[in-house]
């Protein structure tokens, strides 16, 4: 790699920003040169969200420079950045729910496709089609962004930045992608990794991940960020994730990621959830299975293959049309949430921000929705139980905020997923679904949360999980059941310190 | 590139440590300090503003839009919204008077479980049959007028014989209005429920964020007609005080207090959006409309330009109260 | 409360009406400021804009505002709102009298202070404006009329429609085919003109609660070519509709004088303040009673207008009763 | 795919998805994707209930003719209020702004209370008035950012007080009858102010559906934060949206005065919730994104219709509001697609 001594394309210079409570920035410099990827990385709520936002003028800087080509700029707003060739895909998506792919990937855009003022629609589509196709979306453009799944809008805002990289024409634009790969299959995640390889030819790419090992597989250089300051910076050839991970939480992690040894061995006669010939037309056919007290059970299996709507069946939110689901001896009755946390089953939604929490009410509040009945004193809710409730599982999580009267909105990503599930842990369940529950979450986060599903293992809960990746779901589960159009397929046992590897998984999946 | 020293960076945060601070002031506080700088100038123009019999005035004329909007306010805050309370207002102003010369003391129970009974009505249009709650209630507002004009077309007096019982609302305790007292108790009981019980508390959970309420298990329904039981209740309350305050029943008496209701709410800081805001919020909006209301008699201001005047102060009194920072976009 | 304090400084005029917004009821102003001037007092104005709690409020407000040294003369938004009214302005040792609205079992002379309660006849009004309307039809007295009420569980509308009634009554020729709420509103009476065109082509009358809504049904059917062969009446005397009458558009209207109305009931307020008129010793029928309203149609227009739009009448407030009429039991 | 169509749906099986399958073939498929086929179901049923108990006069030219010339301003006013509701707004301030342009048309074009006479340059006069009133009300909304509800309900009372003061409360009775004989005539049959307002919806419908004003107007109903971040400059739309709207109210206001011949304040009085009717009736989404000019046009004429037919009628005046209410209801329960809408708030 030769990128240090390359002119800098971009350069931030003692950039600090503060919010109420916190100083979300402090000084940071930030260095961008041509022709690289730069992989940023740092704790939940370190600062890499705020800083990229400054770098496309969404957020003004409290203090600091930016020196943009050699020129000293300020970005007005996202649309000034994007002329400068300045864009970015958002930690938490950008694309308008009610309007189309085809309109969202030029929103704000459409000049080239004007004519005497009115916008030509075959022009969009035929330009739209040929975006999708290099991204390999075969969604149709026409249909409304509300209604496909965060795979394909996040393929959607990748090319919604190559198109307006291009469009523009800024000899080497900078292209920022806020934790891109959260909501992609592996299969995915290779596709974007050979677009940004191949655009890299042309372009600067900022990549933000939690995901330390594609970091280090796909950047040049890697910029590591502490409490909102820079720590430190190295090239990516030849750089360790341990030590990466120490740099970035202050201290090392045990070899036993999803700490094996503390997975307990259920007892076979007590089965907190049986799901009995369940099936539902179109999703999935009648499918069986429990999971039993303490026992962790991962659910894997493609996009497609019904697994999430098995869940969203135990669950309560969709209604299946036979079958039954028993939840601690008890019936649960379909299509009704309610009846589902009622019985004692908890549910940590993959989309955090619309299905998980209340953004504009604060932490100690969303912490405390589940167990307000608990908190009363008497016939009313006593507010110093509240705040000890909310204090006690802020500190049980570790979720850093400036006090439990914060609004959730004010969180970063990692700290709003950490929130959500003290939410449920709050609650005393006795089965918790947890759709990927480490989603946007940072390597000592995951750490906390992975103790956390031990510990509640240990207190007998159990819990049906999908995760991210399939190490962390052999990782995590004592067993793990396979999904494949629909039906269920396999059957793995995961003991401790023997787990089945990857490879042997992939084959009843694909 | 390493970090800058310890001594740089921690000047450089001071000035956003100081912006933080400023942001924090609660917006009741400029609310209040609204109110007070409107009683100062009010009382700068007329020394009498400030007279017991003036304020107590002023209180009975927030208590009535006190009383609608703490149950506007339920609606609202769980993102609906209540244009129903016009048609009821009227519908039990006339139907109290009617009863009370029958069944005496027992109309103000009758009528609360009537107007209770209609907010339950209101809830299941919007949450069973699913019409969005402002036509679900524009609908039942057009209803409740016309079995207004069917009790009574006309307004009815209550005879002298049954002012004792009309009393209840109009007298007074230690020279303390009932009706203010009854106020404060009204307010007491929202403020509780709202406040301190979880059914109350989800009215918040879900007019922030219904989905997720939804699926934590939250009942969305029995919240949303809670909402509107309230939002009935405090309505046909107000209307039984207006009754009381006016011997007579008045099936026109309910219009002005559609847009009225919903002004009290949203001047004292309430966000139309749902979720944000509160009892504190509306006590405020319904004093800011009183105190204008009153103190511009009382300076003797232009009949010709009081309506003017109030439109611009209560775009200044929003101006100050709206918590910015709890909505993302203003709407 | 502030009835016992020593009053020091003129007595304010005061009058509480329902808005400024419509030529009537602006000509309750113009009346009283009219009536300030000869005395060398001021005045205040307050208006309801149909909210009876806001009206109760302001009184009270000036009240505080003069220390109790006022007298008012009042248009109760509603009739139901006389009660509280009267509770309050006794209690202030205020000085006050109302028009138009008010419960027929509550009587002025049990409240020291309300000096009297006078009105129009509003069924008079309305009997007077059906029979000339029905005389304008093509066949005199028989035919049919279309009838525009004002706000429903509004009094004065109530009696004016009883009016009409009445003289339906009488009149056997004559059908009353639909009437319909207009609610005071021009654009309301002449879409529901246009739309009950369509209904009854054949129609030989629009009868009218009061002007406003006249002048809108006189402009749909005009539109329909109708205007001077259908006539219309309304009730309050607005120039446009002396205008209409003149022009052979409109068949008549009782004109009501806001004026006359604000000075009368101004004067006998401030005289019972300043004890120049003993209310307690005032005979019941002086009490509460109605005074003729000006009855306007084809014949006498002229001379209306030349007497109270050329010239301002000079009315005379020294005899209380010159216009007394009858009394309201 | 489906999963997520299932959790967007959230929640709302029971209420039915109400899906009118016409049998119009490509038309129909058209009309659904337009999002006007619920409105126009329930105009057909409005109509055809009204046709059978009229027996058939409510369908008479004449009426029809009636219908369309008094649909016309209601739906110009609501054309300017749905672009505000699309926005996620709303706009209170009908009123006001219309007092305060009808008392300015009737001081200003030839009448009888004082000697001025504009002639055609009222047109600019009122549609500028109306503008700044908007653009006022858009400032406020964005620049002080106060809530829409509030800040145009402030504005409203604030114009409809100088309206008041301005005309004394007096009637103006207009002379200039040019503008009269625009508002009254007909062009083969068909009243010229509908052809007006239909020029005007068809026009901003245009607007919506092929410029970038109304994709932007569209990317802030559905969600203001991301249209931002993608580079929309909300503020301008905005403004311009309730510039717009104001333009709109300020033509209603001369189309108004000018057809009755006269101009008092108080013309101004009842014409907000008629309209917000209208666009919710005609399927503008309250929570704004969803909805163009042609449902608010749809929802002017289902209301002016329903208003046209209970006389026709002769519904008892008493029972009037219960039978606009229920209709309202029963139309709504029709009209509205509640797949696009989410949980119904
Ligand atoms: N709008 C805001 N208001 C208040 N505080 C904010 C706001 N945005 C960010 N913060 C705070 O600034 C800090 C940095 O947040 P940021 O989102 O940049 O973190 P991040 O590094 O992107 O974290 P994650 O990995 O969780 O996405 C956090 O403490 C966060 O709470
Ligand atoms: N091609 C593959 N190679 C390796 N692992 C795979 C592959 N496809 C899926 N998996 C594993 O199977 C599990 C399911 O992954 P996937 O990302 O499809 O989850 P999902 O919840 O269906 O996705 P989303 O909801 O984000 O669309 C994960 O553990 C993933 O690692
Ligand atoms: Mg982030
Ligand atoms: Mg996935």
């Amino acid at each position: 790699m030769t990128t240090e001594k390359k002119e800098p394309m971009f350069e931030l210079r003692g950039i600090t920003k503060s919010y109420p409570g916190v100083v979300a920035l402090d000084a940071v410099d930030f260095v961008v040169s041509p022709n690289e990827i730069i992989g940023l990385v740092g704790e939940n709520g370190a600062g890499k969200s705020t800083l990229m936002k400054i770098l496309i003028g969404l957020v003004q800087p409290d203090a600091g420079t930016l020196t943009l080509r050699g020129r000293s700029v300020t970005l007005k707003d996202p649309a000034d950045a994007m002329r400068y060739g300045i864009g970015m895909v958002f930690q938490d998506g950008s694309l308008v729910p009610n309007l189309s792919i085809m309109e969202n990937l030029f929103l704000c855009h459409e000049i080239g496709f004007r004519k005497f003022g009115f916008l030509s629609r075959r022009a969009m589509r035929e330009t739209a089609r040929g975006m999708l196709e290099r991204v390999m979306v075969s969604e149709d453009q026409d249909t409304r962004i509300a209604e496909v799944t965060p795979a394909v809008r996040q393929m959607v805002e990748i090319a919604r930045l190559l198109w307006l990289s291009r469009l523009y024409g800024q000899a080497n634009p900078i292209l920022i992608l806020d934790e891109p790969t959260t909501v992609l299959t592996e299969g995915e995640r290779d596709t974007l990794f050979a677009i940004l390889q191949s655009i890299k030819k042309e372009a600067s790419i900022i990549l933000i991940s939690h995901r330390l090992q594609e970091v280090v597989e796909n950047s040049d250089r890697i910029v590591i960020l502490k409490d909102g300051r820079n720590v430190t910076e190295m090239p990516a050839s030849g750089a360790q994730i341990t030590d990466i991970e120490q740099q970035m939480v202050g201290h090392a992690f045990t070899a036993d990621r999803y700490l094996e040894d503390e997975q307990i061995v259920p007892d076979d006669e007590e089965k907190v959830l049986e799901v009995q010939g369940l099936a539902k037309r179109g999703a999935f056919e009648p499918i069986s299975f429990f999971v039993r007290k303490g026992e962790i059970v991962s659910l894997v299996g493609l996009v497609g293959s019904g697994k999430e709507e098995v869940c969203r069946c135990v669950n309560g939110l969709a209604k299946a049309d036979a079958g039954t689901v028993i939840l601690g001896g008890k019936k649960l009755t379909p299509g009704s949430p309610s009846d589902a946390v009622a019985s004692g089953q908890g549910h940590i939604p993959i989309d955090r921000r619309s299905e998980g929490l209340a953004l504009g009410m604060t932490v100690a509040e969303n912490v405390n929705l589940l167990v307000l009945a608990r908190l009363r004193s008497g016939l009313l809710v006593s507010p110093a139980r509240e705040r000890n409730n909310a204090t006690q599982w802020i500190e049980e999580c570790r979720i850093k905020t400036p006090s439990a009267g914060t609004l959730c909105a004010n969180l970063s990503g990692g700290n709003q997923q950490k929130t959500v599930i003290a939410k449920w842990l709050s609650s005393q369940v006795k089965l918790l679904v947890l759709d990927h529950p480490t989603r946007g979450v940072d390597v000592g986060a995951k750490d906390d949360i992975y103790r956390l599903v031990r510990k509640l293992a240990r207190q007998g809960i159990g819990m049906l999980v999908m995760c991210d990746t399939l190490e962390e779901d052999l990782g995590l589960g004592n067993r793990m059941l396979v999904m494949k159009d629909g039906r269920l397929v396999g059957e793995l046992d995961c003991p401790p310190k023997r787990k089945p590897s990857p490879k042997d998984v992939i084959g009843l999946i694909v | 590139m390493d970090s800058l020293g310890p001594g740089n960076s921690s000047s450089a945060s001071e000035p956003g440590r100081a912006r933080a601070r400023r942001l924090r002031t609660p917006a009741i506080l400029y609310a209040i300090a609204l109110l007070v700088v409107l009683a100062f100038l009010f009382a700068l123009g007329n020394r009498n503003f400030l007279s017991a019999y003036n304020l107590n005035t002023i209180a009975s004329y927030a208590a009535i839009l006190l009383v609608v909007g703490l149950g506007q306010m339920c609606t609202i805050l769980v993102g609906g919204i209540d244009l129903s309370v016009g048609g009821l207002m009227s519908f039990i102003s006339v139907l109290f008077v009617v009863t009370v010369k029958v069944i005496g003391f027992w109309a103000f129970p009758l009528c609360l479980v009537t107007g209770a009974l209609v907010g339950y009505i209101n809830g299941n249009i919007l949450t069973r049959i699913k019409i969005p709650s402002f036509i679900a209630t524009l609908g039942t507002g057009g209803i409740l007028m016309s079995l207004a004009l069917l009790v009574s077309p006309l307004p009815v007096v209550a005879p002298a014989a049954l002012y004792g019982v009309l009393d209840i609302v109009n007298g007074s305790f230690l020279r303390v209005g009932n009706l203010l007292v009854l106020t404060l108790l009204i307010f007491v009981v929202y403020y509780i429920l709202l406040r301190f019980t979880v059914s109350g508390k989800s009215i918040f959970y879900v007019g922030s964020n219904i989905t997720m309420s939804w699926m934590s298990g939250i009942d969305i329904t029995r919240t949303r007609n809670l909402a509107h039981i309230l939002s009935s209740v405090g309505a046909s309350l107000a209307a039984i005080f207006l009754s009381c305050g006016q011997y007579g029943g008045d099936p026109s008496l309910g219009k002005v207090y559609i847009l009225n209701s919903i002004a009290a709410v949203v001047v004292g800081g309430t966000a139309l959006t749902g979720g944000t805001g509160g009892p504190v919020n509306t006590l405020i909006g319904a004093l800011v409309l009183a105190v204008m209301e009153n103190g511009m008699n009382v300076v003797g201001v232009n009949a010709y330009f009081q309506q003017s005047i109030l439109g611009a102060v209560i775009i200044v009194s929003v101006f100050l109260t709206f918590d910015r920072t709890k909505v993302s976009m203003i709407k | 409360a502030t009835g016992g304090q020593e009053q020091k400084g003129p007595t304010t005029l005061a009058i509480s009406i329902r808005t400024l917004s419509n030529p009537y009821q602006n000509n309750y102003k113009v009346g009283a400021e009219a009536f300030g001037k000869s005395v060398g007092l001021p005045v205040d104005v307050l208006t309801t804009e149909a909210n009876s709690q806001k009206g109760i409020t302001d009184i009270k407000a000036e009240v505080a505002k003069t220390g109790g040294n006022v007298v008012f003369f009042i248009d109760p938004n509603e009739e139901t709102d006389d009660v509280a009214i009267a509770k309050i302005l006794d209690q202030a040792g205020v000085y006050f009298l109302t028009w138009w609205n008010k419960p027929a079992d509550v009587k002025v002379w049990n409240f020291k202070h309300w000096v009297a309660h006078v009105s129009f006849d509003g069924i008079a009004a309305g009997y007077f404006t059906g029979t000339e309307l029905f005389k304008s039809f093509r066949t005199p007295n028989k035919g049919k009329v279309f009838a525009i009420q004002g706000l429903l569980a509004n009094t004065p509308a109530a009696e004016r429609f009883q009016g009409l009634q009445k003289a339906l009554a009488e009149n056997t020729g004559v059908e009353l085919v639909q009437w319909v709420a207009g609610d005071w509103d021009r654009t309301k009476a002449y879409n529901q003109t246009r739309e009950m065109l369509i209904a009854h082509p054949d129609i030989d009358g629009v009868w009218c609660a009061n002007d406003d809504m006249a002048m809108g049904a006189i402009q749909a059917l005009k539109e329909a070519g109708l205007a001077g062969k259908v006539l219309v009446t309304g009730t309050d005397g607005i120039p446009e509709l002396f205008d209409a009458i003149k022009a052979g558009t409109a068949a008549a209207t009782v004109m009501n004088d806001a004026k006359y109305q604000t000075g009368l009931g101004l004067a006998m307020s401030l005289a019972a303040k300043q004890g120049k008129l003993d209310v307690a010793a005032q005979p019941q029928k002086y009490r509460q009673f109605e005074i003729p309203a000006v009855n306007v149609n084809k014949a006498n227009v002229d001379q209306i207008v030349h007497d109270y739009l050329d010239s301002t009448p000079n009315y005379d407030f020294s005899n209380f009763f010159a216009k007394w009429s009858v009394a309201i039991p | 795919m489906t999963g997520l169509r299932e959790k967007v749906e959230g929640g709302k099986r029971a209420g039915g998805r109400i899906r009118i399958m016409l049998p119009l073939g490509t038309a129909g498929a058209w009309l659904r994707r337009a999002g006007v086929s619920g409105q126009i179901l329930s105009l057909i049923i409005v109509i055809a209930i009204f046709a059978i108990g009229t027996r058939g006069r409510f369908l008479s030219p004449a009426n029809l003719q009636v219908i369309l010339s008094l649909a016309a301003i209601p739906t110009i006013i609501a054309v300017g209020v749905h672009q505000v509701v699309v926005l996620g707004g709303i706009d209170l301030s009908v009123e006001g702004v219309v007092a305060l342009c009808v008392v300015f048309v009737g001081l200003l074009l030839r009448n009888k209370f004082n000697a001025n006479d504009v002639g055609l340059w009222i047109l600019p006069i009122t549609l500028g008035l109306g503008g700044v009133a908007g653009f006022v009300s858009g400032i406020c909304n964005t620049k002080l950012r106060i809530p829409s509800f509030i800040g145009t309900l402030g504005m409203s009372w604030i114009l409809w007080g100088l309206a008041v003061f301005v005309s004394r409360g007096q009637t103006v009775a207009l002379l200039d009858t040019r503008f009269q004989e625009l508002v009254t005539g007909t062009v083969f049959g068909i009243p010229l102010i509908a052809l007006i307002a239909l020029a005007l919806v068809v026009f901003l419908q245009i607007i919506q559906d092929r410029t970038r004003f109304g994709r932007y107007l569209y990317a802030i109903g559905g969600d203001e934060v991301l249209a931002r971040q993608a580079g929309v400059n909300v503020t301008r739309i905005k403004i311009v949206v309730f510039t717009l709207a104001g333009f709109f109210y300020g033509l209603a206001a001369l189309f108004l005065s000018t057809r009755l011949g006269s101009s008092q304040a108080i013309t101004g009085n009842n014409l907000l919730f008629p309209a917000v009717t209208a666009v919710a009736v005609g399927g503008v989404a309250l929570t704004g994104g969803i909805g163009g000019a042609k449902n608010a046009a749809l929802g002017a004429l289902i209301v002016t219709a329903l208003n046209d037919g209970l006389i026709l009628l002769n519904v008892n005046p008493y029972a009037q509001e219960a039978v606009n209410g229920v209709v309202l209801v029963a139309a709504v329960a029709l009209t509205i697609d509640r797949r696009k809408l989410g949980f119904i708030k």
